[in-house]
């Protein structure tokens, strides 16, 4: 604590590309905020001062009412507002829009952990390590209640909500280290419900990437590979084949294809159709098949869907090779043990000791 | 108000016996029908809701004093801000002013002689006191921690006594509702012969505006809040995401009430302040029909801006826009009361009496709290204060710097024609001064620290310890705050035996309730029948200032008293 | 403050009972709703043109807009809207066009779909509405 | 606890706070109708509800309802309609002053009230039986590794055959059956509680007409109690087809 009680700082770090707009979008409201308080406050301060009773100043025919003030009042701060109103929103339809290029991290919130995971599978709790300069979308979604993710030096929030995904985008600019809070009520440890963003230089990234995340000795499956694990697991490679067959359809270059259903309406194959597909694979059936898929509701935890989502998509890089399907088995056959997706990362030292604990509980 | 006396008087002439002194016995205080009877004991019900709710809210910024916590523990701690934001909403707010002030004064102004439903408005008190009680228990046995939203899933998970809560808060919900459709029935109905709508007070403007709100908002925050009731109670999954419900549709429905609840807040508290200033400037409000409208467009728009408080729960991108949009058309009417309020004293004659005194305060704290709201009115810069605690800056500027300043400086005004006793001036107005400051010393270091990024209901924040700052100041200030709440408690209760006689209206100001009632106003009001002639608010505030021009020194004596 | 006596057709004499509906329309109405019933459940089950009997949105709206039909009925004679004060007229359409503000908030579910603008990800489609199975077997 | 007013008329009593009957019972209408109001929020929110979620799970919605006998349904609009009529009746009489018809009306009311609840316990009763309410008993379509359960209950065995609907297999998603009956529990739930409240209403009303109290001294209570009657069968007379003809 020390001397950091009294430090004063009146803005947090601006670590994203977005935070620089973002304060002067902040401070140019706080102007207007303080001169129209001010103007009011002392346009009270003096009319009540001249026109406190005693003095002697011309009280004749008070005017009641005057319709061209009143449009002043009312014309002024609608102007204003709604030239707020419209930086703002410009401002939010960019920072809501998720950038293409994105490396793209996947976050699940759980009382009262932080999960991540990488694409190229290294998983983290409670702590987030990205690169400088490089867009990061985080897909989220929650095991539980609904969290808030929230990056105060990014400018950035989003709930996380159970049952559908949501993402969020930034682009980090500075190196360093920063806070992740949870800014939803989500329970007893809400407020312990904190982490690590570290934003690395290219060199470190670099190292950290070499190490397979510092908390990890081997070198853990990639997403890709970990969903194949779960593919081979759950067998769903027994139907779901290389070409279209009377039991199932072939999930080769699915994702973003758009589905004809059975009662004729589409659905475009993306992340959310995927995981509904999974667990509740009688929702939707397209057409041409019948409803005999199992139900993986309860089998599967969001993070092996969210392999599995990984695995389907690298089929679609493949351009439809038949043999894909069963060499991804074999790929993920030598190391062959389920527990390596679960998300408590029990393997792991993730975490320092004050989230560890958070987490045994 | 110029009113005349038609007919013969049917009582007779003014006797001592008032509302409070026609019957002795306890059983014609707690089966009173008098709707003056009912407001005192609503006072008194809320005032205790108000100091359980201000214990709970002593207990939480005591316990910020610390980046790791000093008493509670994180369980213990979420049960106390979810009990103080409960209490102080559900059984304070929602209901302060139009349960006490609109009860005693909306048939005295309108020149009724009782609410049009009296027997309703009795039950709707037992009720609020019955629902008050069981969320009381529901802390006793256990605790609520799910916050005063009662977001889903986390109040369906959670095993503390959220049903027994909601259930009282439902019941609560039904008093409001009745004591609504009382207000409806008695402005629309119970007006004496010439009591126009353009000749009634804005009190009465804005009550009625708050009346439309509650019984077109509370039903659909009961049923949903029902419906939480039910799925923890039997498994019914409304919207539970496992069986395909929607969570999200729980805070549309949560917010499409409770948005609206914010302004069933703070437009009686607008009326109050419409009042005082109008009587302490002496002179008639400025823009009266403006004033008016505002009210109910306030009350209209208030309906369409649930969203905002949604921008960033997966709504779509395009409604939270356009909720953004009707958001910052809802910043103007509110900027005409402020800036009406702020003319009416041009050419008046303003008296710096403990009234006008918390309505300036009130003015000046509005203002901040109001721009603020543009801040999360506007859907980018809501994306980084949302959750944190410049949102509960804001909103306590706007409730405990709107509502409960107005509701005293209401009291305050009102309070000889209650109880037909002054109170002291001196104290009056230094605790119009020490809530003033105590109140922005508690909340202004949260907007500083709620940008930084100090999320709300944060029992911990050991990860950034040069936040303490801040809240070292909140809490100073709000042991300031609390200390200005304790007086006005103290010597109101000392004048109620010991004060001044107040006479009928002692602040030579108009309306029915002071022209024509004693203080404290008989059983029937009003003696004789009432003819309204001329519009409210007929002072003049040259002859008014005259009088103290004449006499300077004794004005300065009678200043200083 | 007087009554809004617009409506005499209905006047029917009687101490201060200024607006009494009369026996043969209240039969009348009954009829009406009776009528409205066997309806909906002939339409629902037995009505004669089948690929009417398939189109879930007509008959979405032919059975709603009978049971708006015979809302209108109860709302304006038997709870009296119709020879009511005007105050009253504006409560009961006031209850029900907010009825509909409450539909605002379907704006936002229907509104999903519409976000792909440029650059734009895929929205999320678990929050888009769906059909689901047709033919089961 | 209020005394009539001053002014000696022959006509029924007025409170005190009122000036003449005139203005008191267009204000006991006002407050009714803003009490109803309230209601129609109150239903508002649930059939929004209801709205959104046959919007997305339509399909299933469908399936699910085939569950639901339409014919009992049907039964209860038609009990319904007919206390709403009864009711209307009843104002009728009471507004020319002939009691001794008034109160055969609000009798006959009563017991259609008491007979819809009879036909809802059938229903609940068949489907407490056959596992639907969304409790934790809940139990919809084919489980694995069981017989395809045909639970026979009570309830559907003392139904005359007219009344009786072909059993249909369950078909559909078991989660949104649960949402589905959830809801269906809860809005009709609600409005059964309405009619239970209803009851009590036309009874305490028959009983202070009896007594003659001095409570009764015109058609307004009765007329009130019949505009919250027939907001009642308002409810049901979109329930019946949201719920128990659900089209393809």
């Amino acid at each position: 604590m020390g001397w950091g009680i009294f430090q004063y700082n009146p803005i947090p770090d601006q670590a994203s590309a977005h935070a620089a707009k973002y304060d002067a979008l902040f401070w140019t409201i706080s102007i207007l905020t303080v001169v129209f308080t001010l103007f009011v406050v002392l346009l009270i301060l003096f009319y009540a001062i001249k026109y406190r009773r005693g003095t002697k100043v011309d009280r004749r025919n008070p005017m009641t009412h005057h319709n061209g003030l009143e449009a002043l009042m009312m014309g002024v701060p609608l102007i204003l507002a709604l030239g707020i109103f419209g930086w703002s929103a410009k401002q939010f339809v960019e920072v809501r829009a998720m950038p293409k290029d994105a490396m793209e991290v996947f976050c699940i919130g759980k009382q009262w952990m932080w999960h991540f995971q990488h694409m190229n599978g290294i998983r983290e709790n409670n702590e987030l390590h990205v690169p400088v300069g490089q867009p990061v979308k985080l897909t989220m979604i929650s095991q539980d209640v609904i969290h808030a993710m929230y990056l105060p030096e990014m400018r950035a929030q989003y709930h996380v909500v159970p049952g559908r995904y949501t993402e969020l985008a930034f682009t980090p600019t500075k190196p360093g280290r920063y806070k992740i809070l949870c800014a939803m009520h989500c329970g007893t440890q809400h407020s312990e419900m904190v982490g690590q963003l570290y934003v690395m230089d290219d060199r470190e990234w670099g190292e950290w990437l070499e190490k397979g995340g510092n908390k990890y000795k081997d070198k853990p499956l990639n997403m890709v590979e970990a969903g194949a694990q779960v593919w081979k697991d759950k067998g769903c490679g027994n139907c779901h084949t290389g070409l279209d067959n009377p039991r199932a359809p072939s999930l080769v270059g699915i994702l973003g294809k758009t589905r004809t259903m059975t009662d004729g309406t589409t659905a475009v194959a993306d992340r959310d159709y995927l995981r509904e597909a999974i667990k509740i694979p009688h929702n939707r059936i397209t057409a041409g098949w019948e409803n005999t898929m199992p139900v993986y509701g309860s089998t599967l935890t969001e993070t092996q869907v969210l392999e599995l989502v990984e695995f389907i998509k690298s089929l679609s890089v493949s351009k439809g090779e038949f043999q894909r399907t069963d060499m991804a088995g074999s790929t993920a056959a030598s190391d062959g043990d389920s527990t390596a997706v679960d998300i408590s990362n029990k393997g792991s030292s993730a975490g320092n000791a004050q989230f560890r604990s958070s987490e045994e509980r | 108000m110029s009113a005349t006396v038609v007919g013969q008087s049917s009582a007779k002439p003014s006797e001592p016996k008032n509302y409070l002194n026609a019957d002795h016995t306890l059983k014609s205080w707690l089966l009173s029908v008098d709707h003056k009877r009912i407001g005192v004991m609503y006072l008194i019900a809320v005032t205790f809701f108000f100091f359980i709710g201000s214990i709970a809210a002593a207990m939480i910024r005591y316990e910020l004093t610390s980046p790791k916590g000093i008493l509670l523990s994180s369980e213990v701690y979420n049960k106390t801000f979810s009990a103080h934001g409960i209490l102080m909403v559900f059984q304070f707010l929602v209901v302060v002013v139009p349960a006490v002030l609109g009860n005693f004064l909306i048939p005295i102004m309108i020149g009724a002689r009782d609410m049009a439903y009296p027997r309703l408005n009795l039950l709707s008190l037992y009720m609020f006191i019955t629902g008050g009680f069981l969320i009381l228990a529901s802390f006793v046995l256990g605790g609520v921690d799910a916050g005063w939203t009662f977001y889903v899933p986390l109040s369906t998970i959670s095993e503390t006594q959220i049903s027994l809560c909601l259930v009282g808060i439902f019941i609560t919900g039904f008093s409001s509702i009745f004591t609504a459709v009382n207000f409806i029935g008695t402005i629309h109905k119970m007006r004496a012969p010439g009591m126009t709508w353009y000749r009634l007070p804005l009190f009465i403007w804005s009550h009625y505006a708050t009346a439309i709100v509650v019984i077109l908002g509370t039903p659909v925050v009961a049923i949903t809040l029902f419906l939480v009731v039910v799925e923890r109670g039997f498994g019914f999954g409304i919207f539970s995401p496992e069986l395909g419900g929607d969570p999200v549709l729980f805070q549309h429905l949560f917010w499409f009430y409770s948005h609206p609840a914010v302004y069933i807040m703070i437009l009686p508290a607008f009326g109050i302040i419409s009042e005082i200033i109008s009587c302490f400037s002496r002179r008639p409000i400025f823009g009266y029909r403006f004033v008016a409208y505002s009210s109910l467009s306030i009350a209209f728009l208030g309906f369409l801006v649930w969203g905002h408080h949604m921008f960033l729960s997966s709504q779509s991108v395009l409604q939270g826009i356009i909720f953004s949009l009707i958001s910052f058309i809802l910043a103007v009417p509110s900027a005409v009361k402020v800036f009406n309020w702020t003319l009416t004293m041009v050419k008046g004659s303003v008296h710096f009496s403990t009234p006008m005194l918390y309505a300036l305060g009130f003015m000046g704290l509005f203002v901040i709290g109001g721009l603020t709201g543009l801040y999360l009115a506007s859907v980018d810069t809501d994306v980084h204060l949302t959750g944190t605690y410049f949102i509960v800056a804001h909103f306590h500027y706007v409730m405990v710097g709107g509502t409960i300043l107005a509701y005293l400086g209401g009291i305050h005004f009102w309070w000889p024609k209650m109880f037909g006793r002054t109170y002291s001036e001196f104290w009056g107005r230094l605790s119009a001064m020490i809530i003033f400051i105590g109140f922005n010393l508690t909340f202004f270091p949260q907007f500083m620290v709620g940008y930084l990024g100090m999320p709300r209901r944060y029992h911990y924040y050991y990860f950034a310890p040069e936040w303490q700052f801040y809240h070292l100041l909140s809490t100073a200030g709000s042991t300031v705050l609390g200390f200005g709440f304790l007086l006005p408690a103290l010597y109101l209760t000392y004048s109620l035996f010991k004060g001044k006689k107040a006479g009928p209206n002692p602040w030579n100001a108009k309306g029915l309730e002071w022209e024509y009632t004693s203080s404290p106003p008989i059983t029937e009001n009003f003696t004789q029948p009432i003819l309204v002639t001329d519009s409210v608010y007929d002072y003049n505030p040259a002859e008014d200032s005259k009088m103290y021009e004449v006499d300077e020194e004794a004005t300065v004596e009678d200043m200083n008293k | 403050m007087a009554a809004d006596h617009g409506h005499h057709e209905y006047t029917a004499g009687g101490a201060h009972a200024h607006h009494i509906l009369p026996q043969k329309t209240i039969f009348t109405i009954f009829g009406f709703l009776l009528a409205g019933m066997v309806l909906t459940i002939w339409a629902a089950f037995y009505l004669p043109i089948p690929n009417l009997l398939e189109n879930t949105f007509f008959m979405q709206s032919l059975a709603l807009g009978i049971a708006v039909f015979k809302a209108y009925l109860v709302v304006t004679y038997f709870m009296g809207v119709k020879m009511g004060t005007r105050l009253v007229k504006i409560f009961a359409i006031g209850g029900f066009v907010w009825f509909f503000v409450l539909f605002v908030m379907m704006a936002d579910y229907v509104s999903r779909p519409m976000e792909p603008v440029v650059g734009w990800e895929k929205v999320p489609s678990s929050a888009l509405p769906r059909d689901t199975v047709k033919n089961p077997e | 606890m209020s005394h009539s007013h001053t002014k000696e008329t022959d006509g029924p009593e007025v409170y005190f706070q009122y000036e003449d009957i005139e203005q008191q019972q267009e204000t006991y209408l006002v407050g009714m109708w803003s009490f109803l109001v309230t209601e129609v929020m109150f239903f508002g929110a649930l059939f929004l509800i209801y709205t959104l979620y046959r919007w997305k799970f339509h399909d299933d919605f469908y399936l699910v309802h085939e569950q639901l006998n339409w014919k009992m349904g049907g039964l209860n609009t038609l009990i319904l309609l007919t206390s709403s009529f009864t009711v209307a009746l009843a104002v009728h009489f009471a507004q020319k002053g002939n009691t001794k018809l008034q109160m055969r009306c609000l009798f006959a009311t009563i017991l259609c009230a008491f007979g819809f609840l009879a036909v809802k316990t059938f229903e609940y009763g068949a489907k407490i039986d056959h596992h639907l309410l969304p409790n934790h008993h809940f139990q919809y379509g084919h489980v694995e590794g069981e017989e395809e359960h045909h639970v026979e209950s009570k309830w559907d065995k003392m139904l005359p055959s007219v009344l009786q609907v072909e059993k249909k297999e369950q078909h559909g998603n078991p989660q949104r059956a649960r949402l589905f009956f959830s809801i269906y529990f809860t809005m009709t739930g609600l409005h059964g509680l309405h009619v239970i409240i209803g009851i009590i209403c036309f009874t305490a009303l028959m009983i202070l007409i009896k007594i003659k109290s001095s409570l009764i001294t015109d058609y307004v209570p009765t007329e009130m109690v019949g505009l919250y009657w027939h907001f009642v069968d308002l409810v049901w007379i979109f329930l019946y087809p949201l719920y128990y003809l659900i089209p393809k």
